[in-house]
């Protein structure tokens, strides 16, 4: 079954048409409330349009309405499963632009936690493409274990799911004393849970029968529809911002940068897409060992740097990786402690549009796991 | 790259439609001016030129500045690993701009959103119609002096 | 009201022994069996998701997760409703069957949340286009409260009156109810004016 | 009639069929709400939790509050539905279910009707729930429940013919397609029940693989057949809703979800009579009376329903040309190569 080929049949005086086909808003297995007109002719697709906005909050406008430091709740709303990652580009770029320079305790503890929060993005894209394959007992399972690293963050920001930890110039608080533990405690766990994920779900037969030599994504088209984050790494293409243009001090750590690897399937499909995930967890306890040792240990004032005002002058587009992608923000501040222009560029609203390219030709059912692979958050495409 | 030495490159081979240069060595972006006229001979240049190679278009942004609106191209190069800003300023009665869907794909959006939310026109969209906001929905509110409605399909807008 | 408060006086007006036990018969099944609209909205749905899971586990409740509107008993909304995804909503709303419940799960549903002020495309309070049972408070809110919202809905059908139930209302309870919603009226109105007159 | 005690208790009048016609009816009931609660809690156990808790001891009334509760819901019919085909849909799913009850051996004294043709019947009864589903599905005006219906229908009609040949197989065994006799040749502890090759002498442990690929081609059969995971396609939520239900509510969704669980019965202990010895005892003479076979035989088919559960809350879903793919590549070839085996066996068979 590598190869699809075109049958022909003669269907003589049959007169046949396509069909048209809503899925969502509020279907089971879009994500959130994306819309897709499908057009069928039987079971496959033949032409897929997304039509998003149906959670368009008024991100940029509500920022420009805002000082600079209540623009980072909002960032935690935009791709909310992973909040810590949204925050930290945002915050280094106003850093960048005031010339603050944070202490290396601060600096480890936002790695901690992004990488922590990358860990639980990818549990949940895992999970949510194991439930579109009609696997519900691993989303079940992921979700239980990624409990323990909510319970971290609540200890330190007081918050389950959306945080505004992290400050311009610092942190809301220093990590509490048994923070160290608790972490590694956690990289044991997701450990264990990987392990059995992959016997339960990823080396299922059905499973990759159902996502090998689906939705393949070959790698210049990737990169011309902007693709980032495991959608554009699963084509095997070694981009991470992590590695090209360190921030933070990922420079500091030594880690490899997972692509898919076709050992099953072919580069640039669902499963390769997918798989790719499951490698970034291990890295990313890869890293969050290293900065454990790395962190001092002595407890500091983490609100030591924080600025008196926050009025920066200039314009500066600033970028992290995020679980999801490329997260950027373009942002253009006049002097004032208002910005003038904050633009998100969110990872999942630029690989979301390559969904029409790479899911013609495939069964409705393809187009299901072909999404869950693309791994979206609706409250980024819309912000 | 340097931003300034990819300025000198362009101003030789587009020598009026390359405007000005930002580059205050400071923290800020240092960035291009471009004119809108020959945009998209500046862009496949951009793109296919041998030691410029940007293949990635990271984010497209429209800005509205009192006397203009401006589109911002964040490019960057996932060959070289450099990265360049250009911005194209448009008048404020009539700000057309050629669509660049064509040279980076990741363009379709980002223009169809620019056009949602600042009414700036993309000449050579193949679907310029609004993404986020409804299809129905009147104004541009990213728009400096835009005002949010009172009413729509019925439902109050303000709290 | 006990049954055994009932038996003294069975003639009384109002459900009598059987009516009142087959009352609380079929509350008691509404009230245990509640099939819940599977979607999500926004962040709140990852949180819900959280209470789905094994966790928390909120199908300790009797409830089931049904993908069609037309099985399900309840919806949730978890999360910011913006004006595109309103009329959606009262759709799915409509398409579900009576008896049909509303739980509003964190702030954005409940009053638009932080969004209220600029937010020019969110709507200000799902209560605006559906009737809503219970409200969860919170951003989002934690899963511990909205298991409490369960409990307050479960609570809140299994008192339900269903049969003739404005007759067996005493003037003085509809009179009630009519005052309240004049009152409520009143409040509404005041504080738009105040809120205009802050405008000016 | 010696297969069934109520005629001897009663006579044979039209009193002692009616009661033999409610006590399936009674079972299945009984055994739906077992099932449901069944679902829940396997799925629970699978899933590291607990399942509904607050609704009696442990949960245990939990379906019964689901009866109630589907019971006074609205009953909605859509405007644009075909009424006739959509109203009468869920009845016709659950009369083919409930049907096949009328030949299910649960002991040797109580067979609701000793057919001749038992087997055959039960595998014509079946194939009824398509046109139910095919009306449904049809009727709703939903392009999600056409897509789930049409699916149902590719699904079960190929599934049938790989399972038909199962059955062959087991008829030429016991040269009978009669529930009881099959189960009377199984006689004589678990070491003679047919998907140990049945009653004869030791040379049949040659044959027993043949059987064990019956056994399971019939036990995939059976999944795609009761639409459960992994083949339940035609209602797999992530992709298409509800499928064939999608627009059903209040009672006549739960007729739906009843002959889903009837189904599972059926098939269940259809497994139960063909290989498993049916109502016989696993250890000869031993508890071998008509009361403790209703015991073993129930014990054994909801074995099968569990083994059903189990799969359903750990498999991923089959996609639609996989699944056509099993069958006709896959498991007919298989079918046919034991069918052949089998019949080889039942010629040399002493």
């Amino acid at each position: 079954m590598a190869e699809r080929k075109e049958i022909e049949i003669d269907f003589g005086r049959v007169e046949t048409e396509r069909m048209r086909l809503n899925v969502g808003p509020q279907h089971p297995s879009t994500h959130g409330v994306l819309r897709l007109e499908v057009e069928l002719e039987g079971e496959i697709v033949t032409d897929v349009i997304p039509h998003i906005g149906y959670l368009h909050r008024c991100f940029e406008k509500i920022s420009e309405n805002s000082t600079f430091v209540q623009v980072v709740p909002y960032i935690d709303r935009m791709d909310y499963i992973t909040s810590m990652n949204n925050e930290l580009p945002y915050v280094l770029g106003i850093e960048k632009l005031m010339g603050i320079k944070v202490s290396d305790r601060i600096e480890s503890i936002r790695v901690i936690i992004s990488e922590l929060n990358r860990i639980a993005s990818h549990q949940i894209a895992v999970a949510t493409f194991g439930m579109d394959a009609g696997a519900f007992t691993p989303f079940l399972f992921l979700f239980r274990d990624r409990e323990m690293i909510l319970n971290v963050f609540e200890k330190l920001s007081g918050g389950r799911l959306l945080y505004n930890y992290i400050r311009v110039g610092g942190l809301l608080q220093d990590a509490y004393p048994s923070f160290k533990n608790d972490v590694l405690d956690i990289i044991r766990k997701v450990r264990e849970t990987n392990v059995e994920i992959m016997n339960l779900l990823i080396d299922n037969k059905i499973f990759i029968e159902r996502t090998i030599n689906v939705g393949t994504l070959p790698a210049d088209v990737a990169i011309n529809f902007g693709c980032s984050g495991p959608m554009l790494r699963g084509s095997g293409v070694k981009y991470d911002l992590r590695k090209v243009e360190p921030y933070s001090i990922y420079d500091k750590f030594d880690f490899e940068v997972s692509v898919g690897d076709g050992k099953i399937g072919t580069v640039g499909d669902s499963y390769n897409r997918n798989i790719v995930r499951m490698y970034e967890m291990e890295e990313s306890c890869k890293i969050i060992e290293q900065a454990l040792k790395f962190m001092p240990d002595a407890s500091e004032d983490v609100h030591a740097t924080f600025p008196k005002k926050i009025a920066p002058k200039g314009e500066i587009y600033t970028k992290a990786e995020n679980p999801k992608g490329e997260l950027g923000f373009y942002i253009i501040a006049d002097g004032k402690n208002k910005p003038y222009r904050v633009k998100g560029r969110s990872p999942s609203f630029v690989n979301l549009s390559v969904l029409p390219y790479i899911s013609k030709g495939y069964m409705i059912a393809d187009l299901i796991i072909i999404l869950g692979s693309v791994d979206i958050v609706l409250g980024e495409i819309d912000r | 790259m340097t931003t300034k030495e990819i300025f000198e490159k362009l101003k030789n081979e587009f020598n009026d439609d390359v405007i000005s240069i930002f580059d205050d060595g400071m923290v800020s972006e240092p960035f291009i001016t471009v004119s809108s006229k020959n945009l998209i001979d500046i862009m496949l240049f951009l793109r296919d030129e041998k030691g410029l190679m940007f293949d990635y278009l990271s984010c497209l942004s429209g800005v509205d500045y009192k006397e203009n609106f401006t589109v911002i191209y964040n490019l960057f190069s996932i060959e070289i690993h450099h990265r360049l800003t250009v911005k194209v300023e448009l008048p404020k009665d009539n700000p057309v701009i050629p669509s660049v869907e064509l040279i980076w794909r990741s363009a379709d959006w980002h223009e169809r959103e620019t056009y949602d939310m600042y009414g700036i026109i993309f000449e050579g969209h193949h679907n310029l119609i609004r993404i986020l906001n409804p299809y129905d929905w009147e104004g541009y509110p990213l728009r400096k002096d835009y005002k949010a409605p009172e009413e729509y399909h019925g439902i109050k807008v303000p709290y | 009201m006990g049954l055994l408060d009932r038996l003294d006086n069975p003639y009384d007006v109002g459900p009598g022994i059987l009516l009142g036990t087959v009352e609380d018969l079929l509350n008691w099944g509404r009230a245990k069996s509640d099939w819940y609209m599977s979607f999500g909205l926004a962040c709140c749905a990852i949180e819900f998701m959280a209470v789905n899971a094994a966790h928390f586990d909120f199908m300790r409740f009797g409830t089931i997760p049904r993908p069609s509107p037309r099985q399900s008993d309840f919806m949730i909304i978890s999360g910011t409703v913006t004006l595109k995804m309103a009329e959606r909503i009262k759709r799915l709303y409509e398409q579900m069957p009576d008896p049909k419940y509303v739980i509003s799960m964190g702030s954005c549903s409940n009053s638009g949340g932080p969004y209220w002020q600029n937010g020019y495309h969110v709507l200000k309070g799902v209560d605006r286009i559906i009737p809503v049972d219970v409200y969860v408070p919170g951003c989002p809110p934690r899963p511990e409260a909205f298991l409490e919202g369960m409990v307050k809905l479960q609570s809140k059908i299994s008192h339900q009156a269903m049969f003739r139930k404005r007759q067996d209302m005493s003037q003085e309870d509809l009179d009630a109810i009519h005052n309240r919603q004049v009152e409520i009226e009143r409040q509404f109105q005041e504080f738009q004016k105040v809120q205009q007159e802050l405008k000016h | 009639m010696e297969s069934n005690f109520i005629l001897e208790l009663f006579g044979n009048n039209i009193w002692s069929y009616l009661i033999i016609a409610v006590i399936p009816l009674g079972f299945v009931t009984l055994y739906a709400l077992v099932a449901i609660l069944g679902e829940l809690k396997i799925a629970s156990w699978v899933q590291d939790r607990l399942g509904p808790m607050r609704t009696g001891w442990k949960g245990v009334l939990q379906p019964l509050a689901e009866v109630i509760k589907l019971l006074q819901k609205e009953d909605i019919t859509p405007t644009n539905v075909n009424r006739p085909l959509f109203n009468t849909a869920p009845f016709v799913v659950f009369i083919g279910s409930f049907a096949a009850f009328a030949v299910i051996p649960f002991s040797s004294k109580f067979i609701p009707a000793d057919l001749n043709v038992g087997l055959f019947y039960i595998f014509a009864v079946s194939s009824f729930g398509v046109i139910g589903i095919l009306m449904g599905g049809w009727s709703s005006n939903n392009k999600y429940s056409m897509l789930g219906a049409i699916r149902s229908a590719s699904q079960m009609i190929s599934y049938e013919i790989p399972m038909a040949l199962s059955i062959i197989a087991i008829a030429t065994l016991s040269s009978s397609l009669n529930m009881n006799k099959i189960i009377e040749m199984q006689s004589g502890g678990f070491w003679d029940w047919n998907i140990l090759g049945g009653n004869g002498p030791i040379l049949k442990i040659v044959f027993i693989p043949f059987l064990l690929v019956l056994f399971i081609v019939y036990f995939i059969g059976s999944l795609a057949e009761t639409n459960r995971t992994p083949f339940d396609i035609p209602e797999g939520e992530s992709e298409i809703v509800g499928g064939y239900h999608t627009e059903y509510s209040g009672m006549k969704f739960a007729m739906f979800f009843f002959a889903e669980y009837a189904n599972m019965f059926v098939v269940s202990s259809l497994v139960t009579v063909m290989f498993f010895g049916g109502w016989q005892s696993p250890f000869g003479s031993f508890l071998n009376d008509p009361i403790s076979q209703v015991f073993w035989f129930v014990i054994k088919a909801m074995f099968f329903v569990f083994v059903q559960i189990w799969l359903r809350w750990t498999l991923p879903r089959v996609r639609v040309d996989q699944l056509m793919y099993i069958t006709w590549k896959v498991m007919l070839p298989f079918a046919f190569v034991a069918f052949l085996g089998v019949a080889f066996w039942s010629m040399i068979k002493p």
